[in-house]
């Protein structure tokens, strides 16, 4: 094997040091997560999806690096871009699409919608439409995890924009006060929005933003699936041995715009054109066939079948039932 | 002063453009709205004309830049902040309700605090739970703060420069639902006066139905079907919220001697109690039947947009509603 | 279980410690309520006994740790939250009303929610405009939510009980005017329930009079004063603000044909107007005179002794109203 | 004249070097501070002072120091422990007591209080009682003072426990990244009302938080009147001239309670004595002294002169009227 590229200076004391399974595993994880949002693009033009969505192509390498290194009872906060998290967490698609979709099959039963998926049985216990609003919950989520006593962990994931918020700055300096097993991955995809991190932040590189806490840190090249995943094992491993959470910046792009048919017109096509090519997915399935852990055609039949999956996914979820608006809509308030 | 066609949004636009090029202490901070005008486009053009130290873009940061207006307002600036959804206001509430609102007051009234906070709330567009509240019971009962509501172009504009001009925290509610609602502008209009109370839209004599923001709209909607039955409902837009005054609804339940209102927020804890309770003890004798509310029901709004739909006060509901009292 | 005298503030450490020791996934987190056992000491000898892992002193965060409440419950736990003064749940805000109260909705009632907030408000110790709050009113319109008011020693202890077994968020609103009041407290209950409505304290035919926290023991006081003149008041303590049910207060006014409501918060946005509203729609036919209202004005709270205890609904503003309502 | 002591790399060029007259008028201003203080606290206990006070014996040399750096047009923000900053800008003392006693001459009426003193005038421009609520307000006044472009600035003032909450963490950021003229200076006193900063802050030195937003940032001894000095003259100067905010950590103790009758039993008395012996009014005196700026009848003549001052304007305030109930507060309410 290769040796793997340092992401930190911890990076190659990687605890679970990936199988070829593993990797088969990991670009199947991305690509079902691209396929899908494919898809629900595709569904919003045709007007089954409602309001608004936050797609998270381009991100995929965050949502399945990091995920791949948690545990079955791991807690996760994510946010209104979300649908990658959930995915790579198992989240079954066509309950994702049908609440995407708004309808009774859906995950929350249509009640949720797209920047609202959860399943708590997945340790998926939310998405927070309030930028930064996730972080504190992933924090008590940690506080939980750290009072059990079971080496679980907490993640929460956030954008560069969460960053500047109120709700970010408390729960970092909880989370190291109280020395909480809490993974803080920030997907830096550079933009909040329509506007660009330099006109909101100091600095481009928000690992900075973690000496404020005096916190353990690292950056990762967010598009570099095993790096994420690497740096997130490490993070792990010290979380659930009592070494306290760590902030992860994962330098990343979003394909597509912030929401819905936002084109992204404010971004410089020469940036644009540079992280199109450096595609988490593509990276992976040249280093994947390069190694020769998978062919052309066993990646292409990869992401043949998922596309298929969603479409078929998608398919029956637009085939299931509208909720009632009869319902009793207090038990859903009260329990 | 000429009159133009244009819609909600164009004359939110507008208010902002000639009341920043009015006085050049106004300023304006908000999220995306500099290069990109803003996510519903209300602050089109502003940082062509008046640059980028006076249409600010600011990071997501609520609680720092109204917090920051509160500050602008003390040393000689008239700062207007957009919070792109009003539900967003609930993580600068505490600047709004214990900082901006009290600041004068504790001061002994020797300060001035001229602030304009801009919030676009509303349901209707499957926003989901976070991103369709009008929000403006969270502050209803917070003093020393103006609250206004446009429930179309004209008082998108009017109301929005008188804002500007009011020397106090004026909180405007816009909703997103009527951005593109057509009407006339009286463009350029200079005698600019902050309204102190409801403005009636439609007269009847057998009904009084008052409603805000797109609950307006549905009302005379409302109207119009009570009319096919022979019902003249009067339309009243309550357009003020705090401080509350419903003498005009008094005056109009003396006529009509029934009364409806219709509200975009749960049942408990909003602006329709307030005008019920008011009129009571204002028109007690004069009333037929007990004032009916039309509201949205105790439970967050739901994504499904069936379920949206249904959960909102519907013209048909509220005419239902207003002949139930007539029977 | 045995009835014992005690203030209001042992009434609540006496709840708190009775629920943290039966359930061990209980646990609560505050600003100084460790070593320090609370500002108000309302969580004296919480920490000797159960140890910092549940008695957790924070930064002050209150976003942070309200929120953290949120993460807790959703994985096992049951927080509580105590907030120093009701006031400061300005800063926390937005993870209430868009976090706490709308998740388990937001998931399809999929995950439950068990979270105290407990907030100690209210005027009367000149403690000025940004520490005198009740706040309530601020989240009167969040579904999601229930708020309950406990207005002396033995529903400090009841109320505070069922909101921890509650698995709902629960925000309990203490008023730091009753905390040294001494009343019957019935220790060790077991059999606990959330209050699902008002209570009548003091029976009465001529008016019902209806308060909440320390503007129950006015209404008393009032009650008192009107005897004397031969008018007998029914004093109802509305206890539950959220969800809002009147039925008793609508059964009370039936009787009396007369209603006056306190609430130690201004004019416009309280849960005063939702009593009168809810109680007019209920029971219109039954009022001999318009419900009438006594609130705070409406500005804010001043510092001066003088002034605040002049803003204060007194027992002989409240008795004056009821009395004038009989005339 | 002895070289004085660096507060930091910057603070041998402090720009307008102390002359002796400034360093008496820099000691009576710490002497009034502590003596209208010392006269609050016997007011108190005479029941004239109402519901609760916050008392800055011990951060006399962090608002005196500062304060003297500062312009007539500069803007402050500060506190409910805000007394000392109104003094050392000159407010009236029979003004601020009459406040303290809620009466009518009070600077706001009466209607304030002790922990909202303000003076528009003298660019007091509020004392708040939300923990960090004044920060963001500072930041509003520094953005004011950035397009006047009259070389104004502002300063915000705020506790060590002030670092945790979310308004601070916006506030520091929206400064850095408008390069506003902004000093943020922190009064670490070690406790927030009862709790010691280790219970809630990663590390005792403030000045760490700083390096979050990559901003300029000063660590002094803040019981070091001219160290406190040197520091905020120098980022005056650097935000005057367009070079944006300074973080500024004065280290210091408060002397008495959280408040009111607070014993703060909860303090280490090791600590309390250390800290004890270094009363910045002491230190400060035996400095003049061996510099030969005052002698000792010279202090002390300062000392019974502000005494007695204090106990007049306090005594001055207890004659003052009480506000009346019937007059027209909305005018106070609206303009
Ligand atoms: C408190 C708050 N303010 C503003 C918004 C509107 N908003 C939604 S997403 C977003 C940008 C967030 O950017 P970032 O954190 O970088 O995440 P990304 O969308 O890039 O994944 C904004 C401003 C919001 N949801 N919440
Ligand atoms: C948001 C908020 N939470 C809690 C409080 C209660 N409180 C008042 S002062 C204080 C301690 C502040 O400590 P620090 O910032 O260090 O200032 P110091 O009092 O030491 O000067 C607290 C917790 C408050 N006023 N505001
Ligand atoms: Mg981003
Ligand atoms: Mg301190």
């Amino acid at each position: 094997m290769a040796p793997r590229k340092k992401a930190s200076r911890d990076s190659n004391q990687v605890p679970n040091p990936l199988t070829d399974e593993d990797r088969v595993e990991l670009f199947r994880s991305m690509v079902g997560i691209r396929e899908f949002e494919e898809q629900v693009q595709r569904s919003y033009l045709e007007g089954l999806v409602h309001g608004t969505t936050h797609l998270c192509n381009g991100h995929e390498a965050v949502s399945s690096g990091v995920i791949k290194a948690l545990r079955p009872d791991d807690y996760i906060s994510y946010t209104y871009r979300g649908h990658g998290h959930c995915l790579a967490r198992g989240m079954d698609m066509e309950a994702a699409f049908a609440e995407l979709f708004g309808r009774e099959d859906g995950v929350c039963g249509g009640v949720g919608g797209s920047m609202h998926l959860t399943d708590i049985d997945k340790g998926l216990i939310g998405a927070f439409g309030i930028v930064g609003g996730g972080l504190p919950v992933a924090v008590g989520a940690g506080l939980s995890a750290q009072l059990a006593g079971k080496e679980q962990i907490s993640v929460g994931f956030f954008g560069d924009g969460a960053a500047n918020i109120g709700a970010f700055h408390e729960s970092l300096n909880i989370a190291q006060v109280w020395n909480l097993p809490v993974l803080f991955v920030c997907e830096n995809n550079l933009y909040g929005e329509f506007t660009r991190i330099n006109h909101t932040t100091p600095y481009e590189d928000l690992v900075i933003r973690a000496r404020g806490y005096a916190m353990e840190a690292v950056q990762v090249d967010g598009n570099n699936v095993e790096e994420v995943y690497a740096a997130a094992s490490v993070a792990a491993m010290r979380a659930r041995g009592g070494g306290g959470p760590t902030f992860i910046e994962a330098k990343t792009y979003r394909h597509r715009g912030h929401s819905r048919t936002d084109p992204a017109k404010y971004r410089d096509p020469a940036e644009v054109e540079a992280w199109m090519k450096r595609d988490p997915i593509d990276l992976y399935r040249k280093e994947l066939e390069a190694r020769g852990v998978l062919d052309d055609a066993g990646a292409d039949a990869i992401i043949e079948e998922l596309r298929a999956a969603a479409k078929e996914a998608a398919d029956r979820a637009a085939a299931s039932e509208w909720p009632s608006a009869d319902q009793d809509f207090m038990a859903k308030t009260f329990a | 002063m000429a009159t133009q066609e244009m819609t909600y949004r164009e004359a939110i636009v507008l208010a902002l453009q000639e009341e920043m090029r009015r006085d050049p202490t106004t300023l304006i901070m908000g999220e995306d709205i500099g290069e990109s005008e803003g996510p519903f486009k209300t602050c089109q053009g502003l940082l062509e004309e008046f640059g980028a130290a006076r249409v600010r873009d600011t990071p997501i940061a609520e609680t720092g830049f109204v917090g920051a207006s509160l500050g602008l307002s003390l040393t000689g600036y008239r700062p207007i902040a957009e919070i792109m959804f009003a539900d967003f206001l609930g993580v600068a509430f505490d600047q709004i309700v214990n900082g901006i609102a009290k600041h004068r007051f504790m001061s002994g009234g020797k300060v001035k605090t001229p602030i304009v906070i801009r919030a676009i709330g509303g349901a209707g567009l499957r926003f989901a739970a976070q991103h369709s509240q009008t929000a403006e019971s969270w502050m209803l009962s917070v003093p020393g703060l103006k609250i206004i509501c446009p429930s179309n172009p004209e008082q998108a504009y009017l109301m929005l420069k008188a804002a500007i001009r009011d020397d106090n925290p004026v909180l405007v509610l816009e909703h997103k639902a009527l951005m593109s609602m057509k009407g006339p502008v009286p463009v350029g209009t200079e005698d600019i006066a902050m309204p102190t109370g409801p403005n009636i839209l439609r007269q009847g004599s057998d009904v009084t139905i008052v409603g805000s923001l797109a609950m307006v709209g549905r009302s005379l909607g409302a109207a119009e079907l009570l009319k096919d039955e022979g019902i003249e409902a009067e339309v009243i837009d309550i357009q003020v919220l705090r401080p509350m005054n419903v003498e005009l609804i008094a005056d109009s339940v003396r006529r009509t001697n029934n009364l409806v209102v219709v509200e975009e927020q749960a049942p408990t804890g909003g602006w329709s109690s307030d005008v019920v309770a008011d009129v009571v003890s204002q028109a007690f004798d004069y009333l037929d039947s007990p004032p009916a509310r039309v509201t949205l029901p105790d439970h967050p709004l739901p994504y499904s947009p069936g379920l949206e739909d249904a959960m909102l006060p519907s013209p048909e509901k509220i005419a239902a509603t207003a002949k139930a009292l007539l029977e």
